[in-house]
């Protein structure tokens, strides 16, 4: 009985958290590459803005930030209909500025020498850009960006506060139910959080040894 | 600064140099001048601190004064110490506070491990809308697929979620659930009606508490347990205040403050 | 190593005309921020010619060489290359430095390419050759430079010699009018410096137009037709080989030798 | 100044940067305008929203509950110290039966979600540990977790050359780690350990979840009070100290990490250091 | 350069008895997993002696000098220090490193310690000096390696050179039986290779047993007893430096000084 509501429950719970990570996941990459685009740029202001996104939310608690989206932004008419989006929203905007931060360094970590030597081989901005410095980039992002990943994924736990039947929220509701089940409980949605890190770092780890080979 | 026009809510009675029988706890309360009371600092209407403020406001913070009062204490002299739904067994125990005043439903669970008497006042689950939205959503029935906001893992959500087919949203607190409902996040919030009350009086344009009760909650006094003379008085306090007018003053000007009447005073447990 | 004077566009090789100023820098003045590090240059590098810098570490050997083919921009003064001043920038800018080869102390190949695509990259990208051809060039100077057996490894796989030919290689298939070699074997072990030493005299013979910064006194001497001695930003003494190593005129020139020949 | 994105740039570069960077203020303020608009029109920006922010009692409030949130947070980054350094030395130790079980720690508290943890730890020990503790408890394991890797990672980043010059002067291996490795690692790990109370210190604002008291319960209490009913403006309060605090222990501790830069020391960075599946320093 | 000779525990200097062993490897074998990187070694180096070892990189040169000090340990065959086999642990072991002075190719000065400290570290924790005595005495070593007006400095602080004539001090500061170096000198930019082969040459001329993996030719002619040339984990040709480098027995020394002497 108990085992049948368990899976049943961490089921449910698991999809969401999946849900949750996996859009958040790409609106944080998307976003977080354009803030680190801004923050490479030659453009004063571009570069302003970038530093300033990761500053306010690399300090902000995330906590902080699903209270502003979760209770704010339906005061500005903003996405009331929907819990989830507000909680990838907040997500989001927070993890972006790791990854922003993450790929700007992976480009910086590239060395000035490579690009250096592309130019007197005669290639262009993008030529340089595209053929050399980009893919070092690449690589040196990876292990790095599935740090966020991870933390991302532990992150989404926060939504379980704010509305969301995620993995965590079954915690307390199980215990509802099954009054004494605790230790199982969070021994069994601890594991299925272990299994998404797991995922996620073997995958960086076999990504990063296809794109690695001459390592 | 909710609820009264005045922190200091309804005009409580102190009596002067109360006897107690020597050795008893009325008598080290009426002693020492002073009590600790547990009471919830959250729910607008029966136990809320107000930012900034010093002391909590509500009509658990009035019986509270009711009981202290009797000792022989001066509302004042009362220590509020806050206590959550889970600590209020072992603060109890522990001596933390002297008494518990804390939307603490009677059950056998707790009073195996706690003294509780009462109740002073019965309640139930009922369902919270927006005043535009009374017509539509009038019980439990009204609910299927509706986002309807309670505290995680609290027994009112699965409740409606398992019998009426509702769509859960769990908060942490009922005051996120009724800033979800006033920003129009979720279309009902369902629990005790004491509490939802309390909400409803705050904001008594917009919010109303429809339908009847489809449970029965039964708000006690959690004391020491085994401490069969205290329970006794704190009967006799309660009932007294049934019959001079302090506990429906206490009401009117706590969660009476939405337009409700005045309920029933209910009938008392007799202390074993 | 004949292959590559059959190669039409490359300026080397004994039909080339030898004497006419192909790099020419007049009056060039660089700081950085406060710090003077090339003051009022004038040097002239004739086509065919090898001129080896030397100098004390910090007085702007590197900073010279690479303002050659603009790595970095001077504050005043001019810098013709073949009569035409140096382009500013964009395709301008990567067309003259297709024409200067240049090869660094740290190697800098390009770390996810094998070395046959570091050598390709540039002439597929930058002056696009055919695939099959600029690979059939690479294959001949890779052979020339001795590392034709490890065309499809990484960078990371090879000794730091076998890496310096590759960059070597990589600047030659450019066909450039002027290699520029900063430093260009002390990152090596001693017994791969000769290996790097030997491709570069080679070159010299061959014709190739060299700016060579070194301590590498034997090749200086081998294969130098000039030395300019440089020290704290300024050109001190120029002179050929022979006359500076035994008799230079400074005594800024003097007390280096004297610190760096005895041992 | 050569950066490994631009070359140089001439003339026409230099004047496209310039159009670039009006058209870049054009559109960072026309960003701003928008949220601005937006917040006003919405009535965001009135003065019965932000009036709170004036009254004595409130600001006494906030301050009171910043005071137990950086309280929070500075017990549980002295006991994350301790425990840290204890799981370090456990991973670090020559001896199986210590290691493995030091790793399976550190690699299971860096994999659980912390507001997980401190939930299920309030859950089932609150009614002992209270809020407080249980807040601190949780923080502890986690951060504990991060610094154990981070001093393992100091203590491995001194070069391998100070180790076998200490041992060919004559030192003995007890000698070596307290005259060489030690002093060194401290100084390599002081930002990384700067950096966790950063990550500290936020987290401690999961203590909301349990009730327990912090700049972020009052906020709450604030806005959910009809009297203000301004949630945006606590929000953005709440993350201006937040920001302001944290924003100083970063710089902080890049200033430190470039005096150390300076010297040529080595420094040790949270990120670098992650071997197992879980990454610190990011939550 | 007479202050060491005063020290009585020094064993350098006139009055002692040169000839005798001091360092004596038989037999000795070592893997890195499954590379043989010291092949039955057997090497005698005597009180007094200077011996040079020089090879190709990756034969081994490094690891032999470890071993000496147990900073490798070997797999099979003995090493004696004095008559005595190395200790395997504990006191013992590092009684016998002190008595065995290193000088490291990263130099590996303690980098938060002033050059003072670094120099005195060893004499007062590991052989219990009092500190006045060690600074004494670390005073006049730094004098005699010329960086004494740097003391209070710390490595970061000083040039390459000077960072290895404070690493020499360190090293002598424990009054040792014999110095090993570890290219010394391959580190440092040309100019300051001279200082520090002119201390490690004057430290010759005392009589400090020495032994010295280097690519310095010019040092070995000079200060060398004995060259001893090491391949692929094996000694292949030991000699005087007179005759290696005149005319070296094996084609594989032959190879390598082709590579090695001709740039
Ligand atoms: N990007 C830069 N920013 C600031 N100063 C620089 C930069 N590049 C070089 N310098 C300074 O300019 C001076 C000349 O440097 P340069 O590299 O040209 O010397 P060098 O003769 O090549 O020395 P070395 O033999 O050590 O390579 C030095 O003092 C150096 O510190
Ligand atoms: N700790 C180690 N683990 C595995 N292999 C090692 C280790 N140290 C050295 N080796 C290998 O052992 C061989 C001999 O190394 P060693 O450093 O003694 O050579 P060397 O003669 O000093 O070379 P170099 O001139 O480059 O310093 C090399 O192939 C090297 O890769
Ligand atoms: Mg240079
Ligand atoms: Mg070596």
């Amino acid at each position: 009985m108990y085992l049948s509501e368990l899976t049943s429950r961490l089921a449910d719970g698991f999809l969401v958290t999946l849900q949750l990570l996996g859009w958040s996941m790409l609106i944080a990459t998307v976003l977080g590459t354009a803030l680190a685009a801004m923050r490479v740029s030659p453009i004063p202001p571009l570069r302003a803005l970038g530093v300033s996104y990761v500053n306010v939310f690399r300090n902000t608690p995330l906590v902080v930030l699903f209270l502003i989206t979760v209770v704010g932004l339906p005061e500005l008419n903003l996405l009331t209909g929907s819990f989830f989006w507000r909680a990838v929203t907040a997500l989001s905007m927070y993890t972006a500025a790791f990854v922003c931060e993450v790929v700007r360094s992976g480009i910086n970590t590239v060395q000035v020498g490579q690009a250096e030597a592309a130019r007197s081989v005669g290639l262009t901005f993008t030529q340089t850009l595209r053929h050399v410095v980009l893919p070092q980039a690449f690589r040196n992002v990876i292990p790095p960006l599935a740090s966020v990943y991870i933390a991302l994924t532990k992150n989404t736990s926060v939504a379980s506060a704010f509305g969301i039947l995620d993995l965590t929220y079954q915690l307390s509701d199980l215990i509802e139910d099954f009054p004494g089940s605790l230790y199982w409980n969070f021994i069994s949605i601890a594991a299925c959080y272990i299994l998404i890190v797991a995922v996620i770092s073997g995958a960086a780890a076999l990504f990063e040894r296809r794109v690695g080979v001459s390592r | 600064a909710c609820g009264g026009d005045d922190s200091e809510g309804a005009n409580v009675e102190v009596e002067e140099n109360p006897e107690f029988p020597e050795g008893s706890t009325m008598a080290e309360f009426a002693e020492a001048g002073q009590i600790e009371i547990g009471v919830k600092f959250d729910q607008p209407g029966v136990g809320f601190m107000a930012p900034g403020a010093d002391v909590p406001t509500g009509f658990d913070i009035e019986m509270g004064k009711i009981v202290a009062g009797a000792l022989g204490i001066a509302p004042e002299d009362i220590t509020w110490t806050e206590t959550v739904s889970d600590n209020r067994e072992p603060f109890l125990q522990q001596g933390t506070v002297d008494i518990v005043i804390a939307s603490y439903s009677i059950t056998e669970e707790r009073r195996q491990v706690v003294g509780q008497t009462g109740p002073y006042y019965v309640t139930g689950q009922q369902i919270l809308v927006r005043e535009e939205d009374k017509e539509t959503i009038t019980g439990p029935e009204d609910l299927a697929q509706a986002k309807t906001c309670s505290v995680t893992g609290s027994t009112s959500l699965s409740n409606v979620v398992d019998d009426y087919g509702a769509e859960p949203v769990p908060f942490d607190t009922y005051s996120d659930c009724v800033t979800q409902l006033q920003n129009g996040s979720v279309d009902a919030v369902t629990t005790d009606g004491a509490i939802l009350l309390g909400y409803a009086a705050q904001a008594p344009d917009e919010l109303e508490v429809v339908g009847e009760t489809f449970s029965e909650e039964r708000y006690g006094i959690g004391y020491q347990k085994g401490d069969t003379e205290f329970c006794e008085f704190l009967n006799e306090t309660i009932q007294a205040s049934y019959e001079d007018g302090s506990w429906a003053e206490a009401f009117e000007s706590t969660l009476g403050e939405s337009g409700v009447e005045t309920p029933e005073q209910p009938e008392l447990d007799s202390c074993q | 190593m004949a292959a590559s004077n059959q190669s039409a566009a490359a300026p080397t090789g004994m039909n080339v005309a030898v004497g006419e100023p192909l790099v020419r820098m007049h009056g060039v003045n660089k700081y950085f921020g406060s710090l003077h590090v090339l003051q009022d240059i004038d040097l002239t590098v004739d086509r065919g010619e090898v001129v080896v810098v030397i100098g004390p570490s910090g007085s702007g050997k590197s900073t010279l060489c690479r303002t050659i083919n603009r790595l970095e921009t001077v504050d005043s003064g001019t810098i013709e290359l073949d009569g035409q001043p140096l382009p500013a920038e964009g395709k301008g800018l990567a067309r003259l430095r297709a024409d200067v080869g240049m090869v660094f102390q740290a190697f800098n190949l390009f770390a996810h390419k094998t070395v046959l695509d570091n050598v390709t990259l540039g002439p597929i990208k930058a002056k696009g050759e055919k695939k099959a051809d600029a690979e059939r060039h690479a294959m001949e100077l890779l052979e020339r430079v001795g590392v034709s057996n490890q065309v499809n490894k990484y960078p990371p796989q090879l000794s730091g010699g076998q890496q310096q030919r590759v960059a070597i290689a990589r600047a030659l298939a450019m066909r450039p009018k002027v290699m520029l070699f900063d430093e260009p074997t002390s990152a090596l072990d001693p017994e791969m410096i000769k290996e790097v030493l030997d491709v570069m005299t080679a070159l010299a013979e061959e014709g190739m137009t060299m700016v060579v910064v070194t301590h590498e006194m034997g090749f200086a001497r081998r294969a130098a037709h000039r030395v300019v001695f440089m020290d704290e930003g300024q050109i001190v003494e120029e002179a050929t080989p022979e006359a500076f190593f035994t008799d230079a005129q400074s005594t800024r020139a003097q007390d280096f030798l004297s610190k760096i020949l005895t041992h | 100044m050569n950066s490994v994105m631009f070359d140089i740039p001439g003339p026409a570069a230099r004047r496209r940067q310039l159009i670039g960077t009006i058209i870049g203020t054009l559109v960072v303020a026309a960003i701003l305008g928008w949220v601005l608009w937006t917040l006003w029109s919405e009535e965001q920006i009135t003065p019965d929203q932000w009036e709170p922010f004036g009254e004595p009692d409130i600001i006494s409030a906030l301050f009171e509950g910043l005071l137990a949130t950086l309280r929070a947070a500075a017990v549980a980054i002295v006991l994350a110290v301790v425990f840290g350094a204890i799981l370090a030395s456990g991973r670090l130790s020559e001896h199986a039966w210590l290691r493995w079980p030091s790793i399976a720690i550190i690699e299971f508290f860096r994999a659980v979600p912390l507001l997980l943890l401190i939930s299920f730890i309030f859950l089932g020990f609150g009614s002992t540990l209270g809020t407080f503790y249980s807040l601190v408890l949780g923080l502890m394991l986690y951060n504990g977790s991060v610094l154990a890797e981070i001093f393992r990672a100091g203590i491995l980043a001194v070069p391998r050359g100070q180790t076998e010059a200490g041992y060919a002067i004559g030192l003995r291996k007890s000698q070596v780690m307290r005259q060489i490795l030690a002093p060194q690692a401290v100084a390599s790990m002081l930002p990384a350990i700067i950096s966790q109370c950063v990550v500290a210190l936020k987290d401690t604002a999961l203590g909301f979840v349990i009730g327990a008291s912090g700049i972020v319960n009052t906020g709450e209490s604030i806005y959910i009070s009809p009297l203000y009913n301004n949630p945006l403006a606590v929000g953005f309060v709440l993350a201006a100290v937040f920001i302001v605090i944290n924003y100083s222990l970063s710089k902080l501790a890049t200033w430190i990490e470039a005096r150390q830069r300076r010297e040529g020391r080595s420094v040790v960075h949270v990120n670098d250091t992650t071997t197992g599946p879980a990454a610190g320093g990011i939550h």
